[in-house]
């Protein structure tokens, strides 16, 4: 019942928040809000005892991408920002197919049947911290897909580099 | 004890606000921002099925997520950089050199 | 016993025949834009020895089968299970001929009219004749198709590059046009391929029965592919419009040789493959080809461009042929393929002629001429007895055809048989109208003092008066080819069933051995 | 604890390119003269070809599949990264961007196709995806002083980032229903479980379809394609017109084919609409087009439609016939943009079709080259375009589609068109003012290998079909 | 020894060494090669004309022309009596038209283009009469056909000649449209094209009948009709008869031999060959007399105005021919035959005297001449024997052949005997009427002319008159071979041709014999002595009858307007067809409409579908993302 209620709330404060963000005008309150939005959804993940997740979320997230966001919203000019219509003119349409696709989705996951149990039950989890149980797969089972992880930071470090450095007369 | 049902329509739901987001915003930082949300929803989704699954994939998988969304993050603000050394706006709508 | 004859001679002649051309155009490529005249005497000497390597077909043929001859097989793509497959019967061995030796009288032709990029034209003109050549002897249905699609792309370039005032518009037709037609024919070929159990082997093919309604999906699938070539009625606009803007070699080619490929695919896939569907269809071919002749007869009344009307003539004559073939009689069947014959020599040799006063005044207004047997009388014979030929006078080649033609529609269906005789008429009415508005009454000032034709222009129409009238007077020399050939095709119509069995028992057999 | 290395021997290419990808962004800071990095990634890229040879097996766990139909594929993505690369050489100079980075960027994206078509678990593939995604993002917006460089990366990024979320919410809805990501077991939970049919499984083949397609430039979701065609360095449109569709059609047969296998029919029926769409809209749009590249775009799209039709038989004869078109797409068009490339020179962008009026008289060779790989595109033989073309309708029959087939036809009829176009401007058109073509070795090289394919594959094919043949054997 | 091939062929070999050598070598002496081939081919075929008699029939093949299935025929020759008639009179005839031509056509720059025609349309004629089968018939056929049509046109330069030449083409292939569907269905009924199986076996399909286009019809009556086509095209009856007159075009010689003597009565050869078939087809036989008789009167009440004097002899041609017809018509093969015979001669004789009158005058219209015969007493005696022996004047050969018409056609006793010997008994008067106008107006009376055409008026050289001579013998006596038995005759003609053509049953005395023959023969004087009255005597008579009926004389004057009719109902309607439907509509709007606009549709919407893509990022998501829910719909609803 608790549970619930806690979930009712979260729920209630993620969707909330997440209009929010996309309605602001101003691009730093958007900013600002979903920073207030990450923090619900890591608390979230505390509730599916995601600690690791619900941590990194916070890290990465607020820490990083939302910073680097920040940055970049400070390249531009808020005053006008504010003057000019937030919303493409389309943007009925766009609302149109958005709900569209909520309904057709919330449709069909009405036929959802949860998948197979696996071995990590809480308690299992709970004794060895879930951190531990995350770091062990990654460097094990998911060896491979870390490792190509490691590769699209690459990527992205030496993209980032080749796009947004200073123009060179060659 | 919360349905997983309730988590996956809070998924659905946040997922579709980051679609409509993405659709209709002119700013090109929240079209950014809708992305995440969209990123988020699918993550809070993973990690509700790996709860409920008992199943350590989907977590890894939204770590993944999160990786992928960093790098995204900064490709993208790249991109926009470099795209303001051009041309000064935010708003991809003012962006269409190519059309038809 | 065996479905063909392999090829006897000591060297594969077909092939020959049919890649000397590409050979030669591939030392074409080597040519430098300086050596015009060395590149003109090459495509010469490779088409005259084409011509010569493929009279041993003529003399070596055995007239008394109705079997595929010169047969060569190879295994080309196994995993589709194509094979480098060609052999001529009775009904391509003409049209072999024929090709090759258009094909001299195109570069003679073209000789002093090409001036720009000279090169690829007798590369083009090169290629386009041994792609003809392939299609008339393809025995797989892949080779063929690829004969059949490839030899677009030379004649879009003739068309486009070195034709008149219009001609991209025309090439483009054209081109579309076939294309259209062509792939749908594709798609009847993989349909056949798949239902046949992954065989490209035309004999084989048509010893088969398919399903009634199939045949007709397939008949149309492939009379798309073959109407747009002959032309036939509805879908004849493409012919004109090319006809008048190709160069002169270019109309040639068409006229005498591309658009037979249309009928005979008729003949050789239409007909064999489906024949149900040929049979239940002949009142609608038979309709088409009438409309087409009286049609393109009576069209031609009206035309005030001299290749425009020969364009048109040439829609009337192939709904002769088209008739015959369709009349699915023996004298319709040997008739059409005759005139298919007679069509290319004649029309060809009109075209030339065009050709040689275009090349001297460059108007194709049949306004800006004559009077013209007065100052070109060699000329205006030659064309006179072209013109005979086209309106089907006995004793000319175009009689025999025409009325074999006839006599066989009218065995079919005497109406059909009438009213293709009104064609006659009304084509004696436009090709001697042309006739004097060009060569007789007084002489139009633009073309006093034109030159006679010279060696190299006569040399050029001379073999095919020649054959105008060794086929007006003795056309059994040509005609028994077919005999065989069309008896058995009449027979596949007839009695499909019968066939039958005793062929797929003897594909069993070749499956065992 | 136990922690055994797993057998490494499938994933070798990989790590080896990967290896060669880093030399070349280290040595970038040491080298002046980039040629050297280009030819140095070309002798990787073949070294890799060479160790691809058995390095088949599943590693990781069943996570990485080292098959024939990967490395036909991985074959395809060096075709197409070393004819890239040739025709970039001389390009980048011009474009005034002859950086390390570019090469390093086009061997990471390589990697990204390559684990994409190993891929045997979702985790990998939207990896996989990412970092060719990424790589190709930052090449198309590579000419940071060129604004259509930049909006092409932008929108290329936007809707990129935009599809894989679709991606990822599909992953989850598969995750969530079956447990698992790798792709046998999803394919046995949803056998034995009988969930075909099941509506959420069906979004989620859905959205996998919208990812894909996406990859692919399928229509409606194909929208990218034209601009960023445009756009980017006219080197990387080549190499993304057959990469990233190459690997997007790589990841659409194995999941379909494996995961969703005892849903064939269902994702067969979403196929069908999307590939006539795709089709139509390629062709007919293509056809009103000024700018070579944005035709290209278009007919590059059309020609995804086309190889749907392999996809949609849901056979391995498709999927053989999708491969090998795959691979003869890659020599016709990476040859077509070779010669479009030879048109940029110092100030004249030589994009625009009207400059190629009279070719055929001023470089009648170039224009030749153009004819035969237009006329391949267009399917006509005795090129390689055609059999590729024959192939994919021919297992599309066989699957009972001829009506679709016929609709293709009809539609590549359509496209002749555009393709004659520009045979007809350079031959059939007389030169407007001179045009200088940039030639170099390299794009020689490159013309040389492509026309030869062309051909020869027109012709004599059967070694190109035994491979697809071979390769989708044990599928 | 198949000598008589040479009969044939010697022209042939004339015509191609005429053709080859004759610009550039013979020039004038290009007339050596045709006429001593002629020459030749007469006295084969006077050689063979004995072998005949001597019961030596011919009928043989050369080789096998065309072999298709079980269709086969081949080049063959069958010599018999009519035939052998035939070959005398073209080569016969011929021959001194050749000769006559040297002089006529002496200096003309075409001189050697004449000869070889001349020679060619007698290979052409020849190769028609001794054909043993229906196809070589055809080929003769058309060919003489094609001469004529060089030699109409032989001055092509003249648009009016250029035009008589295409018209009288294209008006024969009306004819042969019909004759070719009779060998049709000749072929189909008999499985063979040869004469005599087919004349053999004909009479076993008497009452047979024949589905065509829908209708049930007389098998017999069928293909003689349909034969009959042929005939009334080659020898200009109703309604074909329009291209004769304008046929004037051609040199004068050439209208001797081809529109007088020997192409225009292919047709009766033909009927005559065929008579097995007509014979079997009353309804045919009445047809062909009808057509014949009207045929013959309407031409002579033409003729009686013309000015033209080729184009009197042209219609008094068309109404002799009518008459053969009519012989024909009531059985009378050799009667009709026999006329043939004689007509080549007179008429043969009229268009070459008249030719050397234009020869003189450089002129045709008889108003322009007169008072002649001072100038070439040669050409007015022999022109007016001819007259004579054309308007049947007892004694001379057109008085017996004609007399037998006229007899035959009273004699057959039906209805239309009656009809057509009525016909023909009006004819009879005007024949000699029109003839000996023409005579008058031309050689009597004072020269009309202008001074510079009477300056040089002359008799025409000898190479020109000798012929004149020997046809007007020809003229006087030709005819007694045929005498009736009545006045003592053993009529040897019909006799010699009844192996072949048979004889009819006379149902008449010789009371009533004596009577028909004595009233034709009254009203053909009266015929002759009105002429004289109104062209000697009282020359204003013709003048006020003119004026009076005016109406009568503008419609004869203008042939009862048929050409004009044509032009209106075919020609020209055909003409606005091909121009405004075919070219205009048909092909231009609906087909090219299609064709070019699919296209252009396409290319239309390829505009408005290349607008979708506004180049904004936010309409491509907002086109993905409704891609997906339409398609997640579209599987949620086929579920």
């Amino acid at each position: 019942m608790i549970s619930q209620l806690f979930f009712a709330y979260f729920a209630f404060a993620i969707v909330l928040l997440s209009v929010l963000v996309i309605t602001r005008k101003n691009p730093v309150h958007s900013v600002l809000w979903m920073l207030l939005l990450f923090f619900h959804i890591a608390s979230l993940y505390l509730f599916l005892n995601a600690e690791f997740m619900a941590a990194i979320q916070i890290i990465v997230y607020a820490g990083g991408i939302l910073v680097l966001f920040l940055f970049v919203v400070l390249l531009m000019n808020i005053r006008e920002e504010l003057r000019i219509n937030k919303f493409i003119g389309a943007w009925p349409t766009g609302f149109t197919f958005a709900v569209g696709l909520l309904v057709v989705i919330t449709m069909s996951v009405r036929s959802f049947v949860a998948g197979p149990q696996g071995k990590y039950t809480v308690d299992l989890i709970k004794k060895e911290s879930n951190i531990k149980v995350l770091g062990k797969l990654l460097y094990t089972d998911f060896l491979f897909p870390f490792e190509v992880a490691s590769l699209i930071l690459l990527v992205a470090i030496v993209g980032a580099i080749v796009l947004a450095k200073k123009r060179v007369k060659s | 004890m919360v349905p997983l049902n309730w988590y996956i329509l809070l998924s659905a739901v946040v997922f579709t606000i980051g679609v409509f987001g993405f659709l209709s915003r002119r700013n090109i930082i929240i079209m950014f921002m809708s992305i995440e949300l969209m990123l988020n929803a699918v993550n809070i989704s993973l990690i509700s099925f790996s709860h409920y699954l008992q199943d350590m994939r989907g977590q890894i998988l939204a770590f993944f997520v999160i990786a992928v969304a960093a790098s995204e993050a900064a490709i993208g603000l790249a991109i926009v950089i470099a795209l303001f050394r051009n041309k000064a706006t935010a708003h991809v709508d003012d962006i269409h050199e190519m059309h038809g | 016993m065996e479905q063909v004859i392999m090829n006897q001679l000591s060297y594969p002649i077909l092939s020959t025949v049919i890649f000397l051309p590409v050979f030669g155009a591939l030392l074409l490529l080597f040519m430098r834009r300086s050596w015009e005249l060395l590149t003109k005497w090459l495509a010469l000497t490779t088409s005259i020895a084409t011509f010569l390597l493929s009279i041993p077909l003529f003399i070596n043929f055995d007239k008394s089968t109705y079997k595929m001859q010169f047969v060569e097989r190879f295994s080309w793509i196994p995993d589709w299970n194509v094979n480098y497959y060609i052999g001529i019967d009775g009904i391509s061995i003409l049209f072999v001929l024929l090709s090759t030796l258009i094909a001299i009288l195109c570069v003679l032709i073209s000789w002093n009219a090409i001036k720009t990029k000279v090169k690829e034209f007798y590369i083009s003109i090169l290629l386009t004749t041994s792609f003809m050549i392939g299609v008339f002897c393809s025995l797989d249905f892949f080779l063929f198709y690829l004969f059949w699609e490839a030899m677009l792309i030379p004649m879009f370039l003739i068309v486009g590059v070195w034709g008149g005032p219009n001609r991209i518009y025309a090439a483009i037709k054209f081109f579309l046009f076939t294309l259209i037609g062509s792939v749908l024919m594709l798609v009847g070929i993989i349909v056949l391929y798949l239902y046949a159990g992954k065989t490209f082997d035309i004999l084989e093919l048509t010893t088969k029965t398919y399903p009634y309604t199939m045949q007709v999906w397939l008949f149309w699938a492939f009379f798309s592919a073959f109407a747009v070539k002959v032309p036939m009625f509805p879908v004849h606009t493409w012919l004109p419009d090319a006809h008048t803007e190709a160069p002169t070699a270019g109309s040639v080619i068409l006229a005498a040789i591309l658009i037979k490929m249309g009928a005979y695919g008729f003949l050789r896939f239409s007909i064999p493959l489906f024949p149900d569907a040929a049979t239940a269809m002949t009142p609608t071919m038979l309709t088409l080809s009438v409309i087409a002749i009286i049609y393109g007869a009576v069209i031609c009344l009206a035309q005030t461009d001299l290749k425009r009307l020969i364009a048109y003539s040439s829609v009337s004559h192939m709904g002769f042929v088209t008739l015959g073939i369709f009349a699915l009689n023996t004298q319709g069947l040997e008739g059409g393929i005759l005139q298919m014959l007679n069509h290319g020599v004649v029309t060809g040799a009109l075209f030339l002629s065009v050709g040689i006063v275009y090349d001297r005044t460059h108007s194709r207004q049949i306004a800006d001429y004559g009077g013209l047997a007065t100052h070109m009388p060699i000329y205006a014979a030659f064309f006179m007895v072209f013109t005979l030929s086209a309106i089907g006078l006995p004793a000319t080649n175009g009689f025999i055809g025409e009325f074999l033609i006839i006599l066989g529609g009218f065995t079919a269906n005497k109406l059909a048989g009438v009213l293709a005789l009104t064609g006659v008429i009304i084509g004696a009415g436009y090709m001697l109208w042309l006739y004097q508005k060009v060569f007789f009454m007084e002489v139009n000032k633009k073309v006093v003092g034109l030159p006679d034709m010279d060696i190299r222009e006569t040399i050029a129409l001379l073999p095919l008066l020649f054959l105008v009238f060794w086929i007006g007077v003795y056309p059994n020399s040509f005609l028994s080819f077919m005999h065989a050939s069309v008896q058995h095709l009449i027979e596949r119509v007839n009695m499909p069933g019968g066939m039958q069995e005793a062929n797929i028992a003897k594909t069993l057999m070749e499956v065992v051995r | 604890m136990n922690f055994q290395l797993p057998d490494i021997g499938p994933v070798i290419p990989e790590i080896t390119l990967t290896a060669i990808a880093l030399i070349v962004l280290l040595a970038d800071l040491l080298i002046k003269k980039k040629e050297v990095l280009a030819l140095f990634s070309i002798a990787g890229i073949v070294a890799v070809a060479y160790t691809l040879i058995g390095s088949s097996g599943i590693t990781f766990g069943g996570m990485f599949i080292s098959d024939g139909y990967s490395t036909f594929f991985k074959l395809i993505f060096f075709v197409n990264v070393i004819l890239s690369v040739l025709i970039s050489i001389k390009y980048i100079v011009i474009e005034k961007i002859n950086f390390g980075e570019y090469y390093a960027l086009i061997l990471f994206s390589t990697i990204g196709m390559m684990i994409m078509a190993s891929a045997a678990d979702l985790i990998v593939l939207y990896l996989g995806l990412e970092l060719m995604a990424l790589s190709t993002y930052v090449l198309a917006g590579f000419i940071r002083h060129d604004i259509k460089s930049n909006e092409a990366a932008l929108k290329y990024f936007l809707l990129g980032a935009f599809s894989s979320a679709f991606l990822l919410y599909g992953t989850s809805m598969i995750y969530g229903l079956t447990g698992t990501t790798n792709l046998n077991a999803i394919a046995l939970y949803i056998s034995e479980k009988g969930l075909t049919g099941n509506l959420s499984l069906l979004l989620s083949v859905i959205l996998f379809t919208v990812a894909f397609g996406f990859k692919i430039a399928a229509a409606p979701f194909h929208m990218w394609a034209p601009d960023v065609y445009e756009g980017a360095p006219t080197s990387i449109t080549a190499f993304m017109s057959v990469g990233p569709k190459a690997a997007g059609f790589a990841v659409l047969g194995r999941v379909f084919m494996v995961a969703f296998a005892s849903a064939k029919v269902d994702w067969a029926a979403i196929l069908i609409p999307v590939s006539i769409l795709t089709m139509g809209v390629g062709n007919i749009v293509a056809l009103s087009q000024t700018n070579i590249k944005r035709m290209l775009a278009y007919s590059s799209i059309a020609h995804a439609g086309y190889a749907l039709l392999g996809i949609i038989a849901a056979n391995n004869e498709g999927l053989a016939s999708v491969m090998n078109y795959l691979m003869i797409y890659a020599f016709m068009n990476i040859g077509a943009f070779a010669v479009i490339i030879m048109l940029r020179s110092e100030g004249f962008r030589g994009e625009d079709i009207t400059d190629y009026e009279g070719l055929a008289k001023t470089h009648p060779l170039s224009a030749a080259l153009m004819l035969i790989f237009m006329f391949s595109l267009t399917g006509i033989p005795p090129t390689a375009g055609f059999i590729g073309k024959l192939y994919i309708f021919m297992s599309a029959i066989n699957a009972g589609y001829t009506w679709l087939v016929v609709v293709a036809v009809i539609f590549s009829a359509i496209s002749a068109y555009f393709y004659l176009r520009i045979v007809m401007y350079m031959y059939m058109k007389e030169p407007k003012e001179v045009v200088s073509l940039t030639t170099s070795p390299a794009t020689g090289l490159a013309l040389i290998v492509t026309t030869i394919a062309v051909l020869v594959i027109g012709v004599f094919p059967s070694f190109l079909l035994d491979l697809a043949k071979a390769a989708i054997k044990g599928f | 020894m198949k000598y008589y091939l040479l009969i044939p062929f010697l022209p042939l070999a004339a015509f191609l060494i005429n053709i080859l050598l004759g610009k550039e070598a013979l020039r004038d002496k290009a007339h050596w090669p045709s006429c001593l081939a002629i020459i030749g081919s007469f006295v084969i075929s006077v050689m063979t004309l004995f072998d005949v008699i001597h019961g030596k029939i011919i009928n043989e093949d050369l080789y096998t022309w065309i072999v298709s299935g079980n269709f086969k025929v081949s080049f063959g020759f069958l010599i018999d009596q009519l035939t052998a008639v035939m070959l005398i009179v073209v080569t016969g005839v011929g021959s001194l038209i050749h000769i006559y031509a040297i002089g006529y056509m002496h200096g003309d720059k075409g001189y050697y283009r004449f000869f070889s025609y001349l020679s060619l349309f007698v290979f052409f004629m020849l190769m028609l009469v001794t054909a043993n089968n229906f196809l070589q018939l055809y080929l003769g056929w058309e060919g003489v056909g094609l001469c004529s049509y060089f030699l109409i046109g032989f001055w092509f330069e003249k648009k009016s000649a250029a035009d008589a030449g295409k018209k009288a083409f294209i008006v024969n292939r009306f004819g042969d449209f019909g004759f070719a569907l009779g060998i049709f269905m000749i072929f189909l009924t008999f499985g063979t094209l040869h004469y005599v199986p087919v004349f053999a076996g004909i009479k076993n399909f008497v009452g047979h009948t024949v589905n065509f286009l829908g209708y049930e019809v007389d098998l017999i009556t069928l293909i003689a009709l349909l034969l009959f086509c042929g005939a009334v095209g080659k020898s200009a009856q109703i309604p074909l008869h329009v291209w004769l007159p304008d046929a004037m075009e051609g040199p004068t010689p050439v209208s001797a031999l081809i529109h007088a003597a020997t192409m225009v009565t292919a047709g009766v050869f033909m009927v005559a060959r065929c008579n097995s078939i007509f014979s079997l087809s009353p309804v045919a036989m009445n047809v062909v007399a009808i057509i014949g008789a009207v045929t013959s009167l309407f031409a002579a009440t033409i003729a009686v105005v013309q000015n033209d004097i080729k184009r009197i002899i042209a219609y008094s041609t068309l109404s002799h021919l009518g008459m053969m017809f009519v012989a024909c018509g009531v059985g009378a093969y050799a009667a009709g035959v026999f006329h043939l015979y004689t007509h080549a001669f007179f008429k043969a004789l009229l268009f070459l005297c008249a030719g050397s009158v234009i020869h003189a005058v450089h002129s045709n219209d008889i108003q322009g001449m007169g008072g002649l015969k001072k100038y070439m007493p040669l050409t007015y005696i022999t022109m007016f024997i001819a007259a004579l022996s054309a308007g049947g004047v007892p004694g001379l050969a057109g008085f017996f052949s004609k007399d037998e018409i006229i007899w035959s056609a009273f004699a057959s006793g039906t209805n239309v005997g009656t009809f057509v010997w009525i016909m023909v008994t009006c004819v009879a008067f005007f024949t000699p009427f029109y003839s000996f106008r023409m005579i008058f107006l031309t050689f009597h009376g004072k020269f009309r002319g202008t001074h510079k055409q009477e300056h040089h008026l002359h008799e025409s050289p000898n190479v020109m008159t000798i012929p004149l001579m020997i046809l007007a013998a020809g003229a006087v006596a030709v005819g007694w071979v045929g005498i009736t038995p009545l006045l003592g005759g053993g009529a040897h003609f019909t006799e010699f041709l009844k192996p072949v053509v048979g004889h009819p049953e006379f149902h008449g005395t010789h009371a009533q014999e004596w009577g028909i023959m004595g009233l034709s023969t009254t009203i053909a004087l009266s015929g002759l002595v009105i002429a004289a009255v109104f062209y000697l005597v009282k020359t204003e008579i013709p003048v006020r009858l003119a004026k009076n009926f005016s109406s009568i004389y503008r419609i004869l004057f203008n042939k009862y307007y048929v050409d004009e009719l044509y032009s209106f109902t075919i020609v020209r309607p055909t003409l606005w067809i091909a121009k405004n439907i075919l070219v205009g509509f048909t092909d231009a709007k609906i087909i090219e409409g299609i064709v070019n606009g699919v296209p252009r549709s396409i290319g239309i919407f390829s505009g408005i579908l290349r607008k979708v893509q506004t180049g904004l990022v936010h309409h491509y998501a907002i086109i993905m993302a409704a891609g997906a829910f339409f398609i997640i719909a579209l599987a949620m609803l086929l579920r």
